[in-house]
């Protein structure tokens, strides 16, 4: 999976505005995105293999801007729902659909957001079949 | 017909569940209420509430969690009571067939009197599929 | 308000009065998948194309499976064969009691969903 | 004669009742530019819901719809057989009680919820029907339906118009029309699904259903005793204020209970002492 | 039999209703065994109660007030030692409770006592003391029959509040001898004509109701029973004012006499000379009441054992008050008194009525309901009309009945499941059915027809017409009433969806008896009103205003009452018995479909995350609207001003 | 006297159209916290869109939601564009400008219709309705479909109108803007309405720009954010001004919907009167490759679509993200403190669409 998105940079087109960010400063730049008074998008996650990215689109004045961060799979992610509030549904989203642990959100479905007992969990990893 | 039957054919009382729609049959089945078609014509009226209702609509790909919804409103329904499924998710999940959260219709949740093909249908087929659902109601 | 009701009062309703009176039907409506299967060379086109998984091609059974209850009326198919095999009709899919698939095998048949006509 | 009148009440009260439920609803579809159900719509629905399977939460509930339509035709034929007014009121009070401890006593939140809002609208109208009572004793001294049908007065309308108004929202509260229609609704959407009614089903519902058409009679029944000297006329106002209350439905959105007991107390119950005050004064 | 009834010396039944009591009571404070107490107590009630219906038959025959002076002693003597033994009583509690205000009240009372005993007296006794007409017979009737039934209930009831309490001595002989002496006292007033011989047992109810509010010692009883204690003795200071004031005006000291003058005397003159000291004994009859602004000792006497609410502070005496100012209603009929007395009364039927919906505590409501109701009766005191005043009487009766059933009902309740809140008595229809059934009936009895409150309170709307603001009040108040009494019931009736196997309860012998005797009293009382009204409401009344009974028969009772009730009866109990639920008939509530069908008696539905929530709705107490100690604030500021006002009317009207 | 009324609020409900449950825990009426429960409609359509090739899945997301369909297939066209590299003829962006528009006014008409039912004004919904259909019979005459219409390509579009057609919409658009004079004036001036709706579910400017409100919700609170002012299609060349209003209540609400009515009207006028000669359709050419984001402006506010293509015919990740799913914090935020009553004028004020929420 890896191997085919190893396109070369300029070959590809690309979101522009991506910041990467550890996952220990996640909080912290969420924090000053807030405090610019960043309007919250939302987040998006993808299954990169060994790894899931995930992107936190923040708006001012239509302009888009990302912060991304890298979890190895098997590690946990922080909610920012303490800062935006907002966040919450989209986090637990992320969490029930493709196993990615974040931990402390505000309210926590506990991977009971859309799917009941009984159904196959973290349906979304790409290790999972299409239909 | 005895009274009783007329009585029934004249006056079905409509709950419409939606198991998991996209809102395109949702809203012709309100459409169906609204002035241009008016199936209160027919003495049909939306009641909200199972333990009114004779007419069972239901849209949408059935998943897992409004399978269990519908079973317990199905439940509900005094006797008489017909199914009525409404638009292409509903009889066998459609374009959603395939998905991981999605039962290929709802016959296999509560059994399906009369089935409404269409991505949406028409309000003239819903008005055509309730009146169908009667007919086999007062035939029982 | 009152003066919209009380025009409503006095003026006719909206309502068409269908099914006593039917409407007619606008061109070009994606009303329902019609099957012309004289020219029909079993190419499956049309199943590759179409969103809903609704049609099978069985190539050396030479059988065109249609299912109704999972087409969603986009018209793909009938963009698709180019042997002009397909083509939207306008009236609507009729609801019915039991659910069927269509199977053209040189002639069309009827049968329900465990292949029985 | 009494014979006769308990007859028309307990046969023809309902026929007359469920057909200006059908025009209620005939109307109301053509106000919003439908065509809207066959007259004969509420009786089709009757017999219908006469005709289900019967289900239930509890016994209680069989027992308050029955105590509930009793009570209603028993109301209606103290009036029509010239009874004490006040001896009315109650026992049309009871009747609703009853209904109220049905819905009650289903552990469903819509009809308890409804169940404690139709306390409110009980609440809402109480004070205006006895105070209406109360000023046709004033104007002839009982409350007697029949002395009031007997005695030789000037229709008492003249002295009491402000209790047509409050007829009216009598009318409009008791039939749930907006915008009074706040523990239950006559369609299905609001916020309570069908409030009270909610758990009530089948035979229950259609009991409570016929109650309304007695219901209905016995409003109008009030409102005609405003013009007592000729029932023609008393009538012919009462079916005004029926079809000005069905246009009132289709002018005005549900408004809250607090805005009800507000309005049904502070105008309706002001200008019913005011008209009060006005024949003390004037006595 | 009858001619046996008519033989019955007078002395006996008087010995048998008043001196029994007050002699068991000390007979029962000794006595530990709880046979040897049950014994006495069921006898004692016995007695009460055959003696009370001799008195009321032997009335009912004679057509007869009657005069009685008792013989043997000089009770007179008596009674002023023991009013001054009870003076010295309520001293020593203001300085064992350490409260200021009982020994100033208790000090001012000993003063005027003094005087009035001892100042220059210029009257003479007109009649003996025992002073018996119609309405001392109905008092006599609720207080030796309600209260013996109350009595006999405590039984049970207080063992099982021991047995809670883990006491090491049991404290039950002071309870029943304060009950005993209660009784006594009681039908001491009700049966008294001397204002000094009813301002004694009146007094004495006031020691009692302390005594029992206490009973349990902790912290809050004797804080509230203190308080009662000092608002009843101002209604006392009032009381021995009024008293002074008559011995003043040179008046007859007894009631008959007094209401013998204003009929046939100079009345102007004579009713100028009372009515100052009638609004003194009405201003005594609030406090005794409760009115507004008095009602929180009513509501702090709460704290007591339910018998004691049940037969003190509902259904008996708080009546005392009541009594003194129907009593008295005659005198001050068609002066400035009157109207503000009726309002008064109505203010505290519409403002106990508004107060009562905020509660969720069940026996707070059934207190400010009785505030409320007895508000009422007063409200149809002030209004003063042959007709208001035969409401009055049949309030007190129907009330009696009513509202002693329903505390005894909550009693019973509150000792099942620990618990007096309206809200935890959800679906006790499924969990108690003869209890909640019985309590059922007694609140439809407070509030509907075909019972006697209502009919009674008809009655009293009719009656009222002549006075707009007051029938403006006693409409909304009804209004008001209808709503935590059909909350209550609402609540009680919340039935779990498939709580088919309703259990069948086991209620103890005594309890059941009692309580049963009551409810089918309410219902058969009802059933017979119009005899209880002929036979036993109107001679009261009549004999007041010197009118014929039938001029006062409201119209309510025209209404063709009998086929009201089969009616009724006919739909309750058709489908009870005829139309029974077969249990594949009995479906869940609706839950938006998501009840859990497999658990579907306990009302639970799905929720977030797929957990498990129960479905529970709350009665509405409108605690915005209706915050208690808002109202209370204002209710008390105003209802003060409205005395104040009755005191100026009456200074005024001079 | 503490314990709380508990109750649920769907998932089937009269006036919830779509299932949803709110957990609502009540003081007497008044709400004191209500907690959303979803996950009945959810289908798994970014997963679905994976497995269909790409050109299929703009049949797919267009069943994301029956009232917003077509501006989903347009976004999603306009993000495979992006990376394909193309763009779309003049005539094709005005033709989508179009029936955005008229897709924008059905829905605002229906919703309009909505919520006059949440607060029991049935002749309001019937009024709003009956209009709606003259809006349908617009979709069924020109894109042969009432609801799901289908007619948005990846380059263009799959359909042109005919002049004819043309006249017909200016025409019906002249009578729903008639309509529109009739019945607005209700809904922001009628005594009732006022008070169901004057100063009900108020959230500040901050707070919904701290809980990521989109759409009309956002723009009630005064911030003057449209993703049409992003000039996609051919907005760009219509002139547009967002609506906005300043009191962050649900009449503000209905206000900005009520006026956007009449925007769009004005907008489908002005791009049928320039409406370019031409093609309707560019061929595309290659696969997709690479991640863009495209937004558009839905009925209900900004619509999100990530795409990440890897080359093949099949999408590598499709991510949409839709207005209510942003609105429903805000959402979480208004409903405490206020009346059972209002629940539902407050839940309709965010115009909810659970099937766009769940996909
Ligand atoms: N939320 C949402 Fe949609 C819209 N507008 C959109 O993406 O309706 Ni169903
Ligand atoms: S059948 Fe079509 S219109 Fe109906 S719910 Fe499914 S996708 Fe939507
Ligand atoms: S219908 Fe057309 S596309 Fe389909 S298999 Fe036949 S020829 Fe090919
Ligand atoms: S119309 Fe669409 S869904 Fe139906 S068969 Fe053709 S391609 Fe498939």
């Amino acid at each position: 999976m890896m191997e085919t998105m190893e396109i070369k940079p300029q070959e590809i087109i690309d979101i522009p505005n991506i910041r990467d960010v550890d996952v220990s400063e996640l909080l912290d730049r969420v924090k000053k995105a807030a405090d610019e008074k960043r309007r919250f998008v939302t987040m998006t996650a993808l299954d990169r293999g060994d790894h899931f990215e995930v992107l936190y689109h923040f708006d001012r004045d239509l302009h888009l801007e990302h912060l991304r961060v890298r979890v190895p799979k098997g590690r946990s992610l922080p909610s920012i729902s303490s800062v935006y509030l907002a966040a919450f549904l989209v986090e637990n989203e992320i969490k029930e659909l493709f196993g990615l642990e974040i931990t402390d959100i505000a309210i926590d479905y506990q991977n009971h957001l859309y799917l009941i007992e009984g159904v196959e969990p973290a349906p979304m990893a790409k290790d999972k079949p299409l239909e | 017909m005895n009274i009783l039957q007329k009585s029934r054919a004249k006056s079905p009382w409509i709950l419409h569940y939606d198991a998991g729609a996209c809102n395109g049959c949702d809203i012709e089945i309100l459409a169906c209420l609204t002035p241009v078609y008016d199936i209160e014509r027919f003495g049909m009226v939306n009641v909200g509430n199972p333990k009114h209702a004779d007419v069972l609509l239901v849209t949408g790909t059935c998943n897992k969690r409004s399978a269990r919804v519908l079973k317990n409103l199905y439940d509900q329904m005094p006797d008489p009571k017909v199914v009525v499924a409404v638009g292409a998710c509903a009889l066998s999940g459609g374009i959603f067939h395939e998905c991981y959260n999605v039962l290929q219709g709802v016959d296999g949740t509560v059994p399906v009197d009369v089935y409404v093909p269409g991505c949406a249908p028409r309000p003239e087929a819903i008005m055509e599929g309730v009146m169908m659902a009667l007919e086999k109601m007062n035939k029982r | 308000m009152i003066n919209n009701v009380l025009s409503n009062l006095f003026s006719k309703p909206a309502t068409r009065n269908f099914p006593a009176k039917t409407r007619e039907i606008a061109e070009n409506v994606r009303g329902s998948v019609e099957f012309n299967t004289e020219n029909c060379v079993y190419c499956g086109a049309c199943a590759l194309k179409c969103p809903a998984n609704a049609i099978e091609v069985d190539r050396p059974a030479k059988k065109v499976t249609f299912d109704l209850y999972k087409c969603v009326a986009c018209a793909c198919c009938a963009e698709a064969c180019r042997k002009g095999c397909i083509q939207m009709a306008k009236q609507y899919a009729h609801p019915s009691y039991r659910k069927m698939d269509v199977v053209f095998q040189g002639a069309p048949l009827l049968t329900d969903e465990n292949g029985e006509t | 004669m009494e014979i006769i009148n308990i007859f028309f009440v307990i046969v023809i009260a309902p026929v007359i009742g469920g057909l200006l439920f059908g025009l209620d609803r005939k109307l109301t579809a053509r106000l919003q530019k439908r065509m809207g159900p066959p007259i004969l719509q509420p009786f089709y629905d009757l017999f219908k819901l006469f005709g289900k399977g019967r289900i239930a939460s509890n016994q209680f509930q069989l027992i308050s719809v029955s105590v509930y339509i009793a009570c209603t035709i028993l109301s209606l034929i103290l009036l029509a057989t010239g009874q004490d007014l006040l001896v009315l009121l109650f026992v049309l009070a009871l009747g609703h009680i009853m209904l109220i401890l049905g819905g009650f006593s289903v552990r469903s939140p819509y009809s308890q919820i409804g169940s404690q809002r139709e306390i409110l609208q009980l609440m809402a109208y109480e004070p205006l029907l006895v105070f209406m009572v109360i000023g046709t004793y004033l104007k002839t001294g009982s409350f007697l339906v029949s002395n009031l049908m007997t005695g030789s007065y000037k229709p008492l309308l003249i002295s009491l118009p402000a209790f047509l108004l409050t007829q009216i929202i009598v009318m409009a509260i008791k039939l749930h029309k907006s915008p009074f229609d706040i523990s239950a609704s006559h369609h299905a959407h609001q916020e309570l699904v069908r409030g009270i009614y909610t758990e009530f089903s089948g035979a229950q519902l259609a009991l409570i259903e016929m109650a309304h058409w007695y219901e209905l009679i016995l409003l109008m029944g009030f409102i005609a005793l405003l013009w007592q000297t000729n029932l023609v006329i008393g009538g012919l106002i009462a079916f005004a204020c029926f079809l000005a209350v069905i246009l009132l439905d289709n002018i005005s959105a549900r408004l809250t209970w607090k805005w009800m007991i507000r309005f049904a107390w502070s105008f309706g119950v002001g200008i019913s002492v005011a008209n009060l005050a006005a024949i003390y004064i004037l006595r | 039999m009858s001619n046996l009834i008519y033989y019955v010396p007078l002395s006996i039944i008087l010995v048998a209703l008043i001196l029994a009591p007050l002699v068991f009571a000390f007979v029962i404070s000794i006595v530990r065994s709880d046979y040897l107490r049950s014994l006495i107590i069921i006898m004692i009630a016995a007695v009460l109660a055959i003696s009370s219906l001799i008195l009321f038959a032997r009335v009912t025959i004679t057509h007869q007030i009657i005069h009685y002076a008792p013989g043997l002693i000089d009770w007179n003597l008596l009674v002023t030692i023991a009013d001054f033994g009870l003076m010295a009583m309520f001293i020593r509690m203001g300085v064992r409770r350490k409260s200021a205000l009982i020994l100033v009240f208790a000090v001012i009372q000993t003063i005027i006592l003094a005087w009035v005993e001892f100042g220059p007296k210029h009257t003479e006794m007109a009649y003996p003391p025992i002073f018996i007409d119609w309405l001392s017979i109905v008092m006599t009737l609720i207080v030796s029959i309600v209260g013996s039934v109350v009595a006999i209930y405590s039984l049970p009831y207080m063992r099982e509040h021991e047995r809670h309490q883990n006491l090491t001595i049991s404290k039950q002989p002071q309870f029943f001898r304060t009950l005993l002496l209660f009784l006594g006292a009681m039908n001491g007033m009700v049966l008294s004509g001397n204002l000094l011989w009813i301002y004694f047992f009146w007094e004495i109810t006031t020691l009692c109701s302390f005594c029992l509010i206490s009973h349990d010692e902790t912290e809050e009883s004797l804080r509230n029973a203190t308080r009662a204690l000092w608002m009843n003795m101002v209604g006392g200071v009032g009381f021995i004012t009024g008293i002074a004031l008559i011995q003043f005006n040179k008046l007859p000291m007894d009631a008959s006499r007094l209401l013998e003058l204003v009929r046939t005397g100079n009345e102007a003159h004579i009713i100028a000379l009372l009515i100052l000291p009638m609004a003194c004994l009405c201003f005594a009859g609030f406090t005794k009441a409760a009115q507004m602004p008095f009602q929180s000792w009513l509501l702090g006497a709460m704290v007591a054992p339910t018998p004691v609410s049940a037969l003190l502070h509902s259904s008996t005496m708080v009546k005392a008050g009541v009594y003194l100012i129907i009593r008295f209603a005659p005198i001050f009929r068609h002066t400035a008194l009157s109207e503000m007395v009726a309002i008064v009364g109505a203010f505290s039927f519409i403002t106990g009525a508004m107060l009562a919906i905020g509660q969720s505590n069940a026996k707070k409501v059934l207190a400010y309901s009785t505030i409320s109701n007895l508000g009422l009766i007063i409200a149809c005191a002030g209004l003063n009309t042959p007709l208001a005043l035969a409401a009055a009487v049949m309030l007190i009766i129907f009330h009696a009945v009513s509202k002693g059933l329903l505390f005894m009902a909550t009693g019973v309740v509150d000792q099942s499941i620990h618990s007096k809140d309206i809200e935890d008595m959800q679906g006790l229809w499924a969990r108690m059915p003869l209890t909640s059934l019985i309590m059922v009936i007694g609140i439809l009895s407070m509030l509907l027809p075909p019972f006697g409150v209502l009919i009674a309170k008809l009655a009293a709307i009719e009656s009222s017409i002549q006075n707009p603001l007051v029938m403006v009040m006693l409409v909304i108040g009804s209004t008001l009433t209808v709503v935590f009494w059909t909350k209550w019931m609402g609540r009680m009736l919340a039935t779990n969806p498939q709580a088919d196997g309703r259990k069948r309860e086991n209620l103890p012998a005594l309890y059941a008896g009692t309580l049963a005797f009551l409810a089918c009293g309410a219902v058969i009382l009802s059933l017979f009103i119009k005899p209880i009204l002929e036979n036993l409401v109107l001679p009261a009344v009549a004999n007041y205003y010197n009118v014929a009974g039938m001029e006062m028969t409201p119209t309510v009772l025209s209404a063709p009452w009998l086929m009201i009730f089969l009616v009724i009866a006919l739909s309750v109990l058709a489908p009870t018995f005829f139309n029974h639920l077969r249990s594949s008939q009995i479906k869940p509530a609706y839950l938006c479909g998501e009840q859990i069908s497999s658990r579907a008696a306990t009302a639970q539905f799905l929720t977030v995350a797929d957990g498990t929530a129960e479905m529970t709705v709350r009665s509405y107490y409108f605690e915005k609207v209706t915050d208690e100690s808002f109202h209370v604030k204002w209710v008390t500021i105003v209802a003060t001003l409205l005395i104040v006002i009755l005191f100026g009317a009456v200074y005024l009207w001079k | 006297m503490s314990n709380r009324t508990v109750i649920p609020f769907g998932p089937q409900h009269p006036v919830l159209p779509e299932p949803i449950q709110l957990k609502l825990e009540l003081q007497d009426e008044t709400v004191v916290s209500a907690v959303p429960h979803i996950g009945y409609v959810h289908r798994g359509i970014e997963k679905a869109a994976e497995r269909m090739e790409y050109t299929q899945n703009v049949f797919l997301v267009e069943r994301v939601c029956g009232i917003c369909s077509f501006i989903h297939a347009l976004c999603y066209c306009q993000g495979i564009e992006q990376l394909q590299n193309i763009e779309a003829p003049p005539r094709a962006k005005y033709l989508r400008v179009i029936w955005s528009e008229l897709h924008r006014l059905h829905s605002h008409h229906l919703w309009l219709g909505l919520f006059a039912d949440a607060f029991g004004y049935e002749s309001l919904f019937m009024q709003f309705w009956r209009n709606r259909e003259m809006l349908m019979d617009i979709f069924d005459k020109t894109a042969g479909s009432r609801v799901i219409i289908s007619t948005c390509a990846i380059g263009g579009t799959r359909r042109d109108i005919s002049d004819a057609h043309l006249q017909e919409i200016l025409d019906t658009l002249d009578e729903v803007n008639k309509q529109l004079d009739k019945s607005i004036p209700v809904i922001l001036n009628d005594y009732s309405v006022r008070k169901r709706t004057v100063g009900i579910g108020k959230i500040t400017r901050e707070q919904a720009l701290e809980l990521g409100a989109a759409g009309p919700v956002l723009r009630a609170n005064g911030v003057a954010q449209d993703m049409r002012q992003l000039g996609y299609a051919a907005y760009g060349e219509l002139g547009f001004e967002p609506v906005t209003e300043n009191d962050g209540d649900c009449y503000a609400r209905a206000k900005v919907r009520a006026r956007e009515c009449y925007q769009s009207v004005d907008l489908v006028r002005k791009a049928i009167r320039q409406l370019p000669d031409g093609e309707i359709l560019t061929k595309p050419k290659g696969r997709p490759k690479g991640r863009v984001i495209s937004r558009v402006e839905q009925p209900r506010g900004e619509l999100l679509y990530f795409l990440a293509a890897d080359g093949t015919n099949r999408l590598d990740r499709l991510r949409i993200r839709t207005p209510t799913f942003a609105n429903v914090p805000p959402l979480v935020a208004m409903l405490p403190g206020c009346e059972l009553a209002d629940v539902p004028v407050i839940v309709l004020s965010i115009d909810p669409c659970i099937s766009c929420t769940e996909r």
